[in-house]
């Protein structure tokens, strides 16, 4: 079982990407689990998604405690490390989302993986949602699912026009990505 | 009231009553103190004592005459009352 | 049949049977067997908790010929709602091809106060039903208690004419206006002393699609206190005093339609009805004073809005 | 689990959305509902399905949950299939309409999305409100996942309007744990498919003005104790007839569903006992104990009113140990109200379990591995009866 933890802010996309991470590996067959985490939070607070992927029934439906992979949407998130790799299993992995690759820093004991989809999510929705470009980046880094299937699951979710600018920043995130450590 | 008090095996599904305008075989003239008695002779069949007999007692004939049904009649003496010619006159129920 | 000249007119059949148990004189018969004669067709009757409820149907009794329901106390509107919507899936989806009257009854409890929330959702939704508030003025079947529709100064067991407070201090709540700015298609007031003006609304009312509001008032010996052979002609001198003015607005234009040129003394009102003998006694003159200023208003403004095309 | 596929469709939903199909798949007729959380997305979706034609309903958007569940009540005994929805606060507005709706046998079928009463005021699940309905004469299941809140919804509707049955029923989904969480599920290709299993209801009683009844009259003292003593009649004669119907539903669509789920409790010194979707997490827990030797076992209840007594005494045969899971608190009862309606269903039994109370998860707190782990530590304490778990402070 692949167990994914995502960090952002209220209004950023956390719940979609990790609902579509989910729909995508459902439709390839693949038992999975998308869990909210609904606090009392509004836009702009921190929010977090859980997805978790299986070839078998998934049976448990606590939050996701111990995940192999962190997925950091809010670049402003980066700096609270510990709450990023709390529970974070031995070696697994950290995606984030910086606007300046160059100063990106490694978390250690972690893969670390870094991806601009700070500009990309600028330059190809016009708009500072950068979930779309941070779930091409797990997939370029994890290989959950193949693109196609999130292609298909982008359109069926916002359309022709407005999926079509998402499938172009997942592509992006999923080209972009870059391990630094 | 002599209903038959029924057991719970011989009730009707939902808790309806499925004997609509059932009440029609409960005598409230019981109720009565006074007693309205009709003149007929002084009768303009205006029909105003059926209307506004609360009780339905006031029993509406072929030709708009009325006749009172001392079965339901609770002696209110609206139809004393309002009718125009004075033809119902409230008696005392127990002379 | 439809609308009538005379009380001849009105048709013979009943749907409501004798043997029921409202209070001699009671004024709530009147209004259930005048809406079963008008509403021609196929009805439906959902009835709030209240006198009319209690009275018709004592199980294993029921005064009723029609289909009638009572589920509580604040939902008539609601469980009218649904009938009129089951309904309407009847005749669109199941061929049932018979046109439903929906007729809810609630009293003033059950309208002005606990219910006013879910009547005011129905007619905002625009159910195609009526609404009949039969209002006698405080919750009559607990055993008198004041309510939104209770009028100043009156006593009931929860604003008694105290040494202090004499009767309610406040007026009642104009919920036929707040009825009408839902901006439905038809409201009126009815009152059983004017027959011909009541059935003729009723059948009005009955032919009209959309939710209507009918204001019924019922006077009511045991609560007000008046000899039971009194009814109507409280009922009457109701109107001929202007405390209750007969009108109906429809689709927005109000019409006075019992005009009261020379209006009675209230006094000859009030000195029938034990709830409102001690406003007589000098001391309490302020009191009269008031509810004749506040009567006198509500006719002005009825005038008023009467010489409008539409008001709303 | 061996799954017919045969004109369904696999596909990923929340619980919310699940239910939402199922009530289009069941072709109902009127839905009365009032939004509030975690149950919105359930009338969300239904008004599209309306709005946008693909469901031939009527949509009372309501003013309160009170009006909700009376509108359903007046629709309901028109002889149409009805449905609504609700969560917390929201059954509590409706509580005084849910015992008229039993009383007058309308098969009303409601989902819960289970959330926990105020104060203070909470989204998040518990199982307050679907135990506020216990007494109250519905039909109550409880969903583990997304695919039973689908399927029961279904079942509930066959079972509600049952001539046999004829009572409202509840179909409990974990409020946000299952309302809104995706997951895969196989869904019917649609209205005609489930028309097989849930035919045209068929009232038993209805407002019909070719046939005028009087519903819901006055009953004083010399009546009232004899209809309730109908009703408790009806009501204890439903088991079968739900057997039977989940016994066709399973057959109909490929999936099992009974009284109760069992899971390595054959053999199991110390069973669980849960509702609802902790049963999923408890499956996971007892696999994992199970490897470390521990002799656990799971017991979930998908019937929990009428309250599945002979399933649930057959099952607890051979245990030393039952731990009763409550997701909920019962103020000043010696017990919560699962372990309750256990204690009582056992104390003629010549050999019983020892019975511990476990309260967990109230107003969404995760139940996960580690309060599971707590929870092990506990019940292992000499003398325990009643506990808490993942709380601070204890």
């Amino acid at each position: 079982m692949l167990e994914v933890r995502w960090h952002g802010r209220g209004g950023q996309g956390v719940v979609t990407s990790s609902q579509l991470l989910a729909l995508s590996a459902i439709k390839e067959g693949k038992y999975a689990i998308h869990i909210p985490e609904f606090g009392p939070e509004r836009r702009g607070a921190p929010v977090r998604a859980y997805t978790r992927i299986d070839d078998k029934v998934i049976d448990i439906r606590s939050s996701v405690l111990n995940p192999d992979i962190v997925v950091v949407i809010d670049p402003g998130l980066v700096k609270y490390r510990e709450m990023i790799t709390d529970g974070l299993k031995k070696g697994g992995k950290v995606i984030y989302n910086i606007p300046d690759p160059s100063k990106a820093e490694v978390f250690e004991g972690f893969e670390t993986y870094v991806v601009d989809a700070y500009h990309i999510a600028l330059e190809v929705i016009k708009r500072p949602i950068y979930n779309t470009a941070m779930l091409g980046a797990l997939i370029g880094v994890a290989k959950i699912v193949s693109l196609d299937t999130v292609y298909d699951a982008l359109i069926e979710r916002f359309g022709e026009k407005i999926g079509k600018l998402n499938i172009e920043a997942v592509k992006r995130g999923y080209e972009e990505v870059k391990k630094i450590g | 009231m002599a209903d038959d008090l029924k057991t719970w095996r011989e009730l009707p599904v939902a808790m309806i009553v499925d004997q609509p305008g059932n009440t029609v075989e409960v005598e409230t003239g019981t109720w009565r103190a006074l007693r309205p008695v009709l003149d007929p002779s002084k009768c303009i069949k205006c029909l105003i004592c059926w209307v506004y007999c609360p009780d339905l007692a006031i029993e509406r004939l072929e030709d708009d005459s009325v006749k009172i049904n001392y079965y339901y009649c609770k002696g209110c003496g609206i139809c004393a009352e309002e009718c125009p010619t004075k033809a119902i006159q409230m008696v005392e129920e127990g002379v | 049949m439809g609308f009538i000249r005379r009380l001849n007119d009105i048709p013979r059949e009943e749907y409501f049977a004798p043997g029921h148990a409202f209070c001699a004189g009671c004024g709530i018969t009147s209004i259930i067997r005048m809406v079963l004669k008008a509403y021609e067709g196929p009805k439906i009757i959902v009835n709030a908790t209240g006198c009319m409820e209690v009275a018709s149907t004592l199980y294993p009794r029921t005064a009723w010929k029609v289909p009638w329901i009572h589920s509580a106390f604040e939902n008539a509107a609601a469980t009218a709602a649904g009938i009129e919507a089951a309904f309407k899936i009847l005749n669109r989806k199941y061929g049932y091809n018979k046109k439903v009257h929906v007729i809810a009854f609630g009293g003033d409890g059950g309208t002005f106060d606990i219910g006013i929330q879910a009547l005011s959702g129905a007619l905002e939704r625009g159910h195609n039903f009526t609404y009949i508030c039969y209002d006698n003025e405080a919750y009559m079947n607990t055993g008198i208690q004041r309510s939104g529709a209770t009028p100043m100064g009156a006593a009931t067991t929860t604003s008694p004419a105290g040494r202090v407070i004499p009767g309610k201090p406040q007026g009642k709540k104009d919920l036929v206006f707040i009825a009408a700015f839902h901006k439905i298609p038809y409201v009126a007031t009815l009152n059983p002393a004017f027959m011909q003006d009541m059935y003729n609304k009723l059948v009005k009312a009955s032919q009209i699609e959309g939710p209507k509001f009918l204001h019924y008032y019922t006077p009511c010996p045991t609560g007000w206190r008046f000899d039971t052979s009194h009814s109507i002609k409280i009922a009457r001198l109701a109107v001929q005093t202007r405390f209750f003015p007969l009108y109906e607005i429809e689709r927005g234009k109000l019409r006075i339609t019992v005009d009261i040129k020379k209006p009675k003394p209230l006094e000859e009102y009030l000195k029938l009805q034990g709830r409102f003998r001690h406003l007589l006694d000098p001391k309490n003159k302020h009191i009269v004073d008031a509810l004749k200023e506040e009567i006198e208003r509500n006719w002005q403004r009825l005038k008023m809005l009467s010489q409008l095309d539409f008001i709303y | 689990m061996e799954v017919k596929v045969e004109r369904q469709i696999r596909t990923g939903l929340n619980g919310d959305e699940a239910v939402a199909y199922a009530a289009y798949h069941a072709d109902v007729d009127v839905i009365a509902a009032y939004p509030i959380t975690p149950q919105t997305i359930i009338v969300e979706r239904l008004s599209e399905f309306v709005h946008d034609g693909l469901l031939d309903a009527e949509f009372i958007p309501v003013e309160s949950e009170h009006s909700a569940l009376s509108a359903v009540v007046g629709a309901a005994a028109s002889g149409v299939r009805t449905f609504t929805a609700t969560a917390s606060q929201g059954l509590a507005l409706m509580y005084e309409i849910l015992y008229i709706a039993s009383s007058l046998r309308l098969p009303i079928v409601m989902a819960l999305a289970d959330r926990a009463l105020s104060a203070l005021i909470n989204i998040h699940c518990s199982h307050d409100d679907a135990y506020a309905a216990r007494d109250s004469g519905w039909i109550e299941f409880f969903a583990e996942n997304v695919q039973e809140a689908y399927d029961l919804v279904i079942a509930a509707f066959r079972v509600a309007e049952d001539k046999n049955i004829s009572f409202p029923a509840i179909v409990n989904l974990d409020g946000f744990i299952l309302s809104h969480s995706i997951e895969p599920l196989y869904i019917y290709e649609g209205q005609d498919v489930v028309r097989e299993f849930l035919p045209r209801r068929e009232p038993i009683v209805k407002l019909d003005p070719d046939k005028p009844v009087t519903i819901g009259a006055l009953a004083l003292q010399n009546y009232y104790i004899e209809l309730k003593r109908a009703q408790a009649e009806a009501f204890e004669a439903t088991p079968p007839y739900i057997r039977k119907i989940l016994r066709e539903y399973s057959e109909f669509s490929g999936r099992k569903y009974d009284f109760i789920k069992k899971y390595m409790i054959d053999d199991a010194d110390i069973g669980f006992l849960v509702l609802g979707s902790t049963a999923g997490t408890m499956r996971h827990v007892v696999r994992k104990w199970r490897e470390k030797g521990r002799k656990v076992g799971l017991i979930s209840l998908t019937l929990y009113r009428p309250f599945p007594v002979d399933d649930l005494r057959d099952a607890v045969k051979g245990l030393k140990k039952l731990v009763i899971m409550d997701r909920s608190y019962s103020f000043g009862s010696p017990y919560a109200q699962l372990y309750m309606d256990v204690a009582a269903t056992l104390y003629d039994e010549p050999e019983k379990p020892d019975l511990i109370n476990v309260i967990y998860g109230l107003g969404g707190r995760d139940f996960n591995e580690y309060t599971a782990e707590e929870m092990w530590e506990k019940i292992n304490r000499p003398g325990v009866k009643k506990i808490w778990v993942g709380v601070r402070g204890d």
